[in-house]
């Protein structure tokens, strides 16, 4: 559906994005994640036909988009910034783009009042665009793009501005949306449960260079690097020595967590004798007095964290150079566990996956 | 014919019905004007291609519309009044006719150039000599015409040379030497008659070197205003006229319009409408003469020795004194 | 200053914007009252009053005709340096292309050529042309001074346009002129507005280009100029002024009546413009 | 002259380097100001090049010496007289200019900030008064600075004269002073129009961080109004610099000014040679000052940071 | 230090804001927390002087604000739209308020450069305001607030285009900031983990009226109402009978969970005989075959969604109305848990909090 091949964008000598690749199918939805300024914007933009790549050509429906402009590509986009048009209201907004097809005049307010439904705006369409709050423009912008049914749908951190409820309502009405239509979505977002929640796949963006192109449950849970992993989540990372590597497999020796075999990644590079394992911290679990695990470590809570769902310790353990993170959800009183107790934490050893740095 | 084949480059005010009431009655109909404000603009414009039948330059330009070969000799059978003209102005040389007896232009205004001057602040005494206007005591109390043709006049008769075809090198200077005196006195040059009139009227002025309508209008309003045409040096007579244009369109129709303006009955109104003379001398001898008191036009012949004509001078003269009035205007 | 504040707003600045704007109309508000003075001449004291002047008016067709004509230049004028304008302003603001600057400064150039050389240029090329002169030959000289004036207005607006909206627009399907017609151009009426008034306001007192193309048709300011060699012809045309600012401003009177009751329909606030 | 367009450099650094899309920028850039510039070039190509040529031209009488010869700009810029026409044009369109849009920034920033819904009311308000003849206003002016006028007897009348002053009319002042009524409309309305740009939020952001209302206004609104006040500056400099019948009018002896002398060239004097010299040479020099403003402006507004 | 009184702000009959009352401590820091204009930058805006109540009045330090112009208020704020001064560079922006105090010019610049250290943006000084991207944009704002060091700082939103990480970094340099300082914060958000993670003290708004004002953990574990309980993050409700109210206690009988005994709520106002009780998703566990509890209740998984540290489980109890959401961190393979099986969910009486409707 979408072919990126070998695409730069260099402003002077910066290039704001490097060489990447990428194909996006058809009917996919498709996520950009990335740290702020890390090209994400960038690449969408190319996509959409507002900028140029320096060298590289872009691919859409198997047609080469190099010199189609904009209003005749089958995108639509989001915009970061919203740019909602400040000399319409709401509904002007919305249907803005539907004039040009000439609807019926009920058709038209149809759908556009099925669009404002969808983004929870229903009631506001006679308003200013310099009427609304950041959250209300940014579903205007939303709703604006939708309401076209395009091909492909390119969504710049479309849900930055809202609150939580409402963002996983629309999360799960954009991929209620993209399911029915069949749209192929491309989702620029830096927030990674959104990410991990809606995607089928998703490219890591660093620097402007992509780094992983995956699944989201891949991604997440063997990320090809340290930056990848950590970016998606915390990460506990623990220095092991390579003491066997045979087939898919490979066995460390590690300080804290003793002698490990995990899976060896597919494109595991050998650095030395030594290699990299991590352990998400949702993976290590708090004992309680009365369990026992054939896999455990014990240390010290140094300090505790609250965040209402779940509560975040981080436990010293003899031997390892950086303490542990542990998230546990607070079903039975980890937010009590006093700061400078001893705790035993459990863990899965397929949890530990070996990546490089 | 439809009375506006015929088109009539002119100053505006001059459209007035009244002034060619023949016309009129024979076509049914106006002429089209196209109007100028500027004898110069006129000029490019007619040489840049402009088709018109008429036009209607002063005494100052028909040789310089004459040798751009933009007029034609006219054939004076047609034109009604003919030889009623005022006999010292067809006398002029190279203004309506040349040398060689071709006429050229036939005169249909005129007016004098003479010194006016606010009773409230200058005496009678004081106004008897055109030398005045160069007297320090009315330093920024004077104004003269920003006009080449008025100024030299003034200059002309102060050094007492009354026939300025004939200037010399020295007296060039001469003239130029006092209109330089004259510009430190002077306020500023005035260009036109409302311009003037505004001035000397609201006192910003007292002494003027300018047209008898001026004096006339002014008088009217009740300023304290008097014109001396007889003062040491004399006064200057102008006169413009209508020219018919090369390749007019509509000659015939032409030659109606210029009957039809030269009609005698045409000058009572011109007298009393627009204060000035009339070309037609017949015609101003038979018009009401307490008119022509009142309107300064009744001792014409009393003054006959003592004005000179602004009859065209030679080209290149001409081009010396526009440079040299250009000059001695930015104070150099 | 607070007290005032609270009376109007802006303030101090209120009360200057309205003493600026007196200032303007200083000279402009003599001219109803020379008007009905009986002296041929503006002038102090007033020596007596009179109508006469507006009853003349009737009997000067050629003044009432100058006025029209200048009107009908003077709007199409306006209308079309300001397209030209538009066209340009955007493609030196939004574009960047070979001979830009030189362009640019061709279309400038009006501003400091002497203007009766541009008049009798023009002339001589609209004979070439074959067209024969009118007040459409008027217009196209109008024009061709006036779009300098548009453009600097409108490239004041054009400038730091966000283009972001453009884009949204185009993402969303409508056609670069689209996007001009129903993104930019809306946004940037106040320029419009403003290169419309200013080009009318030059092309009502632009005389030379006026003289030289016109045929038999004036237009006010050559009517006026001709006819100051005639003191006593002048008060017809102040009174034909005065006229024309009532009629602006009974114009303007009922537009803005007509928007307060549009506002009131619409419960929006816009300008004039809006 | 080409000042107009200043201060737009487009995004240049967003554009990748030589690309064939360039050309397609470059191409929609061109295919939009063709109709202008076609109509532009089809005008006033004629009458650049009859100035241009004339200038190297001799003119005796009526007749045109097509020899080359550069006595023209010799005259034009050694004889004091066109010299101190010149500078004397330069100043008081300098002065007018800068005046005009001094005086003109607060009533446009006034529209703009307090307008309300007004607007397009004041902007009528404003421009209405132009609307009525040049010369009508110009003998309004005559009446209030003349002599006798509204001005002197009103200083008479309060004793704070004793005669009238006469450097109120016919010299540089009045010129000056009916200029600067005569552009004020050109000067508000592209002043208006950047100030209607400019984001209120900025404003309240340099409120925020402790600008007052005039530190906020230097450092924010000025500096992004500024396309507006070049504009307005060159919309008055520039053809002031040209003007003839301002000076013809008010200027009496001491206020005229170098397009006189261009004017009297081209008419009367029937030089047109010196006349089309004396244009170029004041071009140029017109061109040079209004760059310099443009770019004085922008250090000043920089230096506003 | 900043009291808000019957503060109301009309745009014409419909009210942004509605009657607020706050006050806010010296060094607090506070948040606002409310879904897509409920009226939050209102409230801030009228703090900071942009704007200026209907009715009511705001003090800030004991002094009246009417009428005082927002660069004499000792506050910074931190717009939402950025408002970057597009004239100046990184560096002009963020030293702007610094001009003013005619510091030493090394002094100045040591300011801004560690104003932009605060906000990873070092290096990054000479770019153009309009070269930079939506993260970047959002931290030179923060940048240009935080160099200030006010009395008060406002922030409205002022990480919502961060990535999770950067965020992260954020809010802990926020925080150590304003301990390091002693700046009372006042934060507008959207995300409550931002504000649970964050904030001293929340006010919770909706519609205009502020809703609740508490501690995170309170407002998290007991909230006023259904409302509220709902923003915070999921909440199963379960309605209840009341058999006994006495004192601080009450009893119910409810269906899925039996009978329960839990702390009457201060402001409790009974609504005939019924009441509602709430528990949060993550105060249930899923108990593992070998595992038992004496609070526990049965049922049949219907749904399940992965979310990289944790999976949510939508649970049908018989005789609930709607089914149960649990949330489990991945440790031991909850995100394995097939939908359609049976499981027992384990939970602690006290979790079980009555509320308003
Ligand atoms: N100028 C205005 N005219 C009318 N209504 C307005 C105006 N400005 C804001 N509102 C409305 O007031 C309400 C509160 O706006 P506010 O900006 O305070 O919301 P918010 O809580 O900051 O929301 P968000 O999280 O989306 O930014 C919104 O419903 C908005 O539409
Ligand atoms: N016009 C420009 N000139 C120079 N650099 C630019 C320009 N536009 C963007 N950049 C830089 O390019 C990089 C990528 O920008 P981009 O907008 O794609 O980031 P992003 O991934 O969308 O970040 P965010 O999540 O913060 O929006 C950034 O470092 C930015 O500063
Ligand atoms: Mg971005
Ligand atoms: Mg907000």
């Amino acid at each position: 559906m979408i072919e990126i091949r070998n695409v730069t964008r260099s402003y002077g000598a910066f290039k704001a994005l490097d060489e990447a690749n990428l194909s996006i199918n058809e009917g996919e939805f498709f996520s950009l994640l990335g740290p702020s300024g890390c090209g994400k914007t960038t690449l969408l933009r190319m996509i959409a036909g507002f900028d140029n790549p320096t060298t590289g050509s872009i691919a859409v429906d198997d047609q080469p988009m190099a010199g189609i402009p904009a209003n005749r590509r089958p995108t639509n986009m989001v915009f970061q910034s919203y740019a909602i048009f400040p000399h319409l209201n709401v509904e002007q907004n919305v249907g803005y783009g539907l004039k040009r097809l000439k609807l019926e005049a009920g058709e038209e307010r149809r759908r556009v009042e099925e669009a404002l439904a969808q983004v929870s705006l229903t009631g506001l369409g006679k308003r200013g665009a310099t009427e609304l709050s950041g959250g209300q423009r940014q579903r205007v912008a939303l709703a604006r793009a939708l309401v076209m049914r395009p091909k492909v749908l390119l969504l710049d951190e479309p849900l930055s501005a809202l609150d939580k409820k409402l963002r996983e309502q629309m999360q799960v009405e954009l991929r209620r949306l993209q399911q029915a239509v069949g749209i192929t979505f491309v989702l620029v977002t830096h927030d990674q449960y959104e990410a991990l929640a809606m995607s089928d796949r998703i490219a890591v963006m660093f620097g402007g260079r992509i780094a992983q192109v995956a699944s989201p449950k891949e991604i997440y849970q063997r990320p090809v690097n340290r930056q990848v992993a950590d970016f998606l989540g915390g990460m506990n990372f623990v220095r092991g020595e390579i003491i066997e590597e045979n087939g898919a497999s490979l066995t460390l020796d590690t300080l804290g967590f003793g002698r490990v075999s995990t899976e060896k990644p597919t494109a595991f590079v050998r650095n030395g004798g030594a290699a990299t394992l991590g352990i998400r911290p949702e993976r290590l679990r708090v004992l309680w007095d009365d369990e026992t695990s054939q896999f455990q470590v014990t240390g010290t809570v140094v300090e505790r964290h609250y965040f209402g769902e779940i509560t975040h310790l981080v436990v010293e353990i003899p031997g390892l150079e950086k303490p542990l993170s542990v998230t546990e959800t607070n079903d039975f009183g980890a937010d009590d566990i006093p700061v400078g107790s001893a705790v035993r934490l459990a863990y899965d050893p397929e949890a530990l996956v070996a990546m490089a740095d | 014919a439809d009375p506006k084949d015929l088109i009539v480059l002119d100053w505006s005010g001059y459209e007035d019905p009244l002034l060619h009431p023949a016309y009129t009655a024979k076509y049914g109909g106006e002429p089209s004007f196209s109007f100028f404000g500027d004898e110069d603009e006129a000029f490019e414009k007619v040489r840049a291609g402009f088709k018109a039948d008429v036009g209607h330059p002063c005494s100052q330009s028909v040789v310089k519309w004459r040798d751009a070969g933009i007029i034609q000799p006219l054939d004076t059978s047609r034109i009604a009044g003919w030889a009623d003209l005022n006999p010292d102005i067809m006398k002029m040389k190279d203004l309506a006719t040349t040398a060689d007896g071709k006429a050229w232009f036939m005169p249909f205004d005129w007016g004098n150039t003479s010194l006016l001057y606010r009773t409230d602040h200058v005496t009678t005494d004081e106004a008897k000599s055109l030398k005045i206007f160069a007297d320090p005591k009315f330093e920024g109390r004077v104004t003269i015409g920003d006009n080449v043709d008025d100024a030299y006049a003034l200059a002309s008769l102060v050094i007492g040379l009354k026939d300025w075809t004939k200037m010399t090198d020295d007296q060039f200077r001469q003239a130029s030497d006092f209109l330089r005196q004259v510009h430190k006195n002077v306020r500023f040059y005035w260009t036109d008659d409302t311009d003037l009139n505004q001035a000397v009227s609201s006192g910003e002025v007292d002494l003027v070197w300018g047209w008898n309508e001026t004096f006339v209008t002014l008088k009217g309003q009740g300023v304290p205003i008097a014109m001396n045409r007889d003062t040491d040096e004399g006064l200057s007579t102008w006169v413009c006229g209508y020219v018919l244009l090369k390749d007019a369109p509509h000659p015939d129709q032409a030659y109606d319009f210029f009957s039809a303006v030269n009609a005698p009955e045409v000058s009572s109104y011109m007298v009393t409408t627009f204060g000035y003379g009339h070309g037609n001398a017949a015609g101003m001898t038979a018009t009401d003469h307490t008119l022509l008191s009142e309107r300064g036009f009744d001792n014409l012949d009393k003054f006959l020795d003592k004005t000179l004509f602004q009859q065209p001078v030679p080209p290149e003269l001409k081009q010396r004194m526009v440079e040299e009035f250009e000059k001695i205007k930015a104070g150099y | 200053m607070s007290g005032l504040k609270r009376l109007v707003p802006g303030g101090w600045l209120s009360v200057y914007a309205v003493l600026y704007v007196a200032f303007l109309y200083v000279p402009v508000l003599f001219l109803p009252v020379f008007s009905v003075n009986t002296a041929a001449t503006p002038k102090f004291p007033l020596s007596g009053f009179t109508w006469k002047w507006y009853e003349g008016l009737p009997h000067t067709p050629e003044l009432l005709n100058a006025a029209w004509n200048s009107l009908v230049v003077g709007l199409s004028a306006s209308v079309l340096s300001t397209v030209f304008g538009i066209l340009a302003a955007r493609a030196i603001t939004r574009y960047r292309f070979p001979g830009r600057r030189p362009i640019n400064g061709l279309i400038m150039a009006p501003l400091v050529l002497p203007e009766i050389i541009v008049a009798i240029s023009m002339l001589l090329v609209i004979l070439q042309l074959g067209l024969s002169l009118s007040l459409f030959t008027v217009v196209l000289g109008h024009v061709l001074v006036c779009i300098p004036y548009s453009m600097t207005v409108l490239t004041s607006g054009f400038e730091g346009f966000d283009r972001s909206l453009e884009e949204a627009s185009a993402d969303l399907g409508e056609s670069a002129f689209g996007t001009f017609r129903r993104v930019t151009l809306p946004m940037v009426t106040p320029a419009i507005i403003s290169s419309l008034l200013v080009s009318f306001t030059i092309s009502l007192d632009e005389f030379i280009i006026a003289f030289f193309l016109t045929g038999t048709e004036a237009t006010l300011p050559i009517y006026i100029w001709g006819q100051l060699r005639f003191a006593a012809k002048l008060p017809g045309v102040l009174a034909l002024g005065t006229l024309l600012l009532v009629a602006s401003f009974v114009l303007l009177s009922i537009a803005e009546v007509l928007r307060r009751r549009a506002a009131r329909r619409t419960q929006s606030e816009g300008g004039l413009y809006a | 002259m080409t000042a107009a367009a200043e201060g737009s450099a487009p995004l240049a650094a967003s554009r990748p380097g030589r690309k064939p899309l360039l050309q397609s920028e470059s191409a929609q850039g061109l295919a939009l100001i063709t109709p202008t510039f076609l109509y532009a070039l089809v005008l006033l190509v004629l009458p650049i090049l009859v100035v241009i040529a004339h200038s190297f031209w001799t003119q005796h009488y009526l007749t045109i010496d097509r020899t080359f010869t550069l006595e023209n700009y010799r005259i034009a810029l050694t004889e004091p007289i066109y010299r101190d026409l010149l500078w004397r044009s330069l100043y008081i369109s300098l002065v007018t200019s800068v005046a005009t849009v001094v005086l003109a920034y607060p009533n446009a920033y006034y529209i703009s900030f307090h307008g309300g819904h007004r607007k397009g009311l004041w902007l009528f308000l404003i421009t209405i008064p132009f609307w009525t003849s040049y010369l009508l206003r110009v003998m309004s002016w005559k009446v209030i600075l003349g002599y006798n006028g509204v001005l002197n007897s009103g200083l008479m009348g309060l004793g704070i004269i004793d005669e009238p002053i006469t450097a109120l009319l016919y010299n540089s002042n009045s010129v000056i002073i009916t200029l600067v009524h005569a552009w004020a409309a050109f000067a508000i309305l592209p002043i208006f129009v950047s100030l209607e740009k400019v984001d209120r939020t900025l404003i309240e952001a340099a409120k925020d961080l402790g600008d007052g209302p005039l530190r906020s206004f230097l450092r924010v609104t000025l500096p992004l109004s500024a396309p507006g006040v070049i504009s307005a500056l060159l919309i008055v400099m520039i053809p002031t610099v040209g003007d003839y019948v301002t000076p013809k009018l008010v200027g009496g002896k001491d206020g005229v000014m170098i397009a006189n002398a261009i004017q009297a060239q081209f008419g009367k004097a029937s030089n047109w040679p010196l006349g089309a010299a004396l244009s170029v040479t004041t071009m140029i020099v017109v061109t040079a000052m209004a760059g310099a403003a443009v770019l004085i402006i922008r250090r000043a507004a920089r230096l506003a940071r």
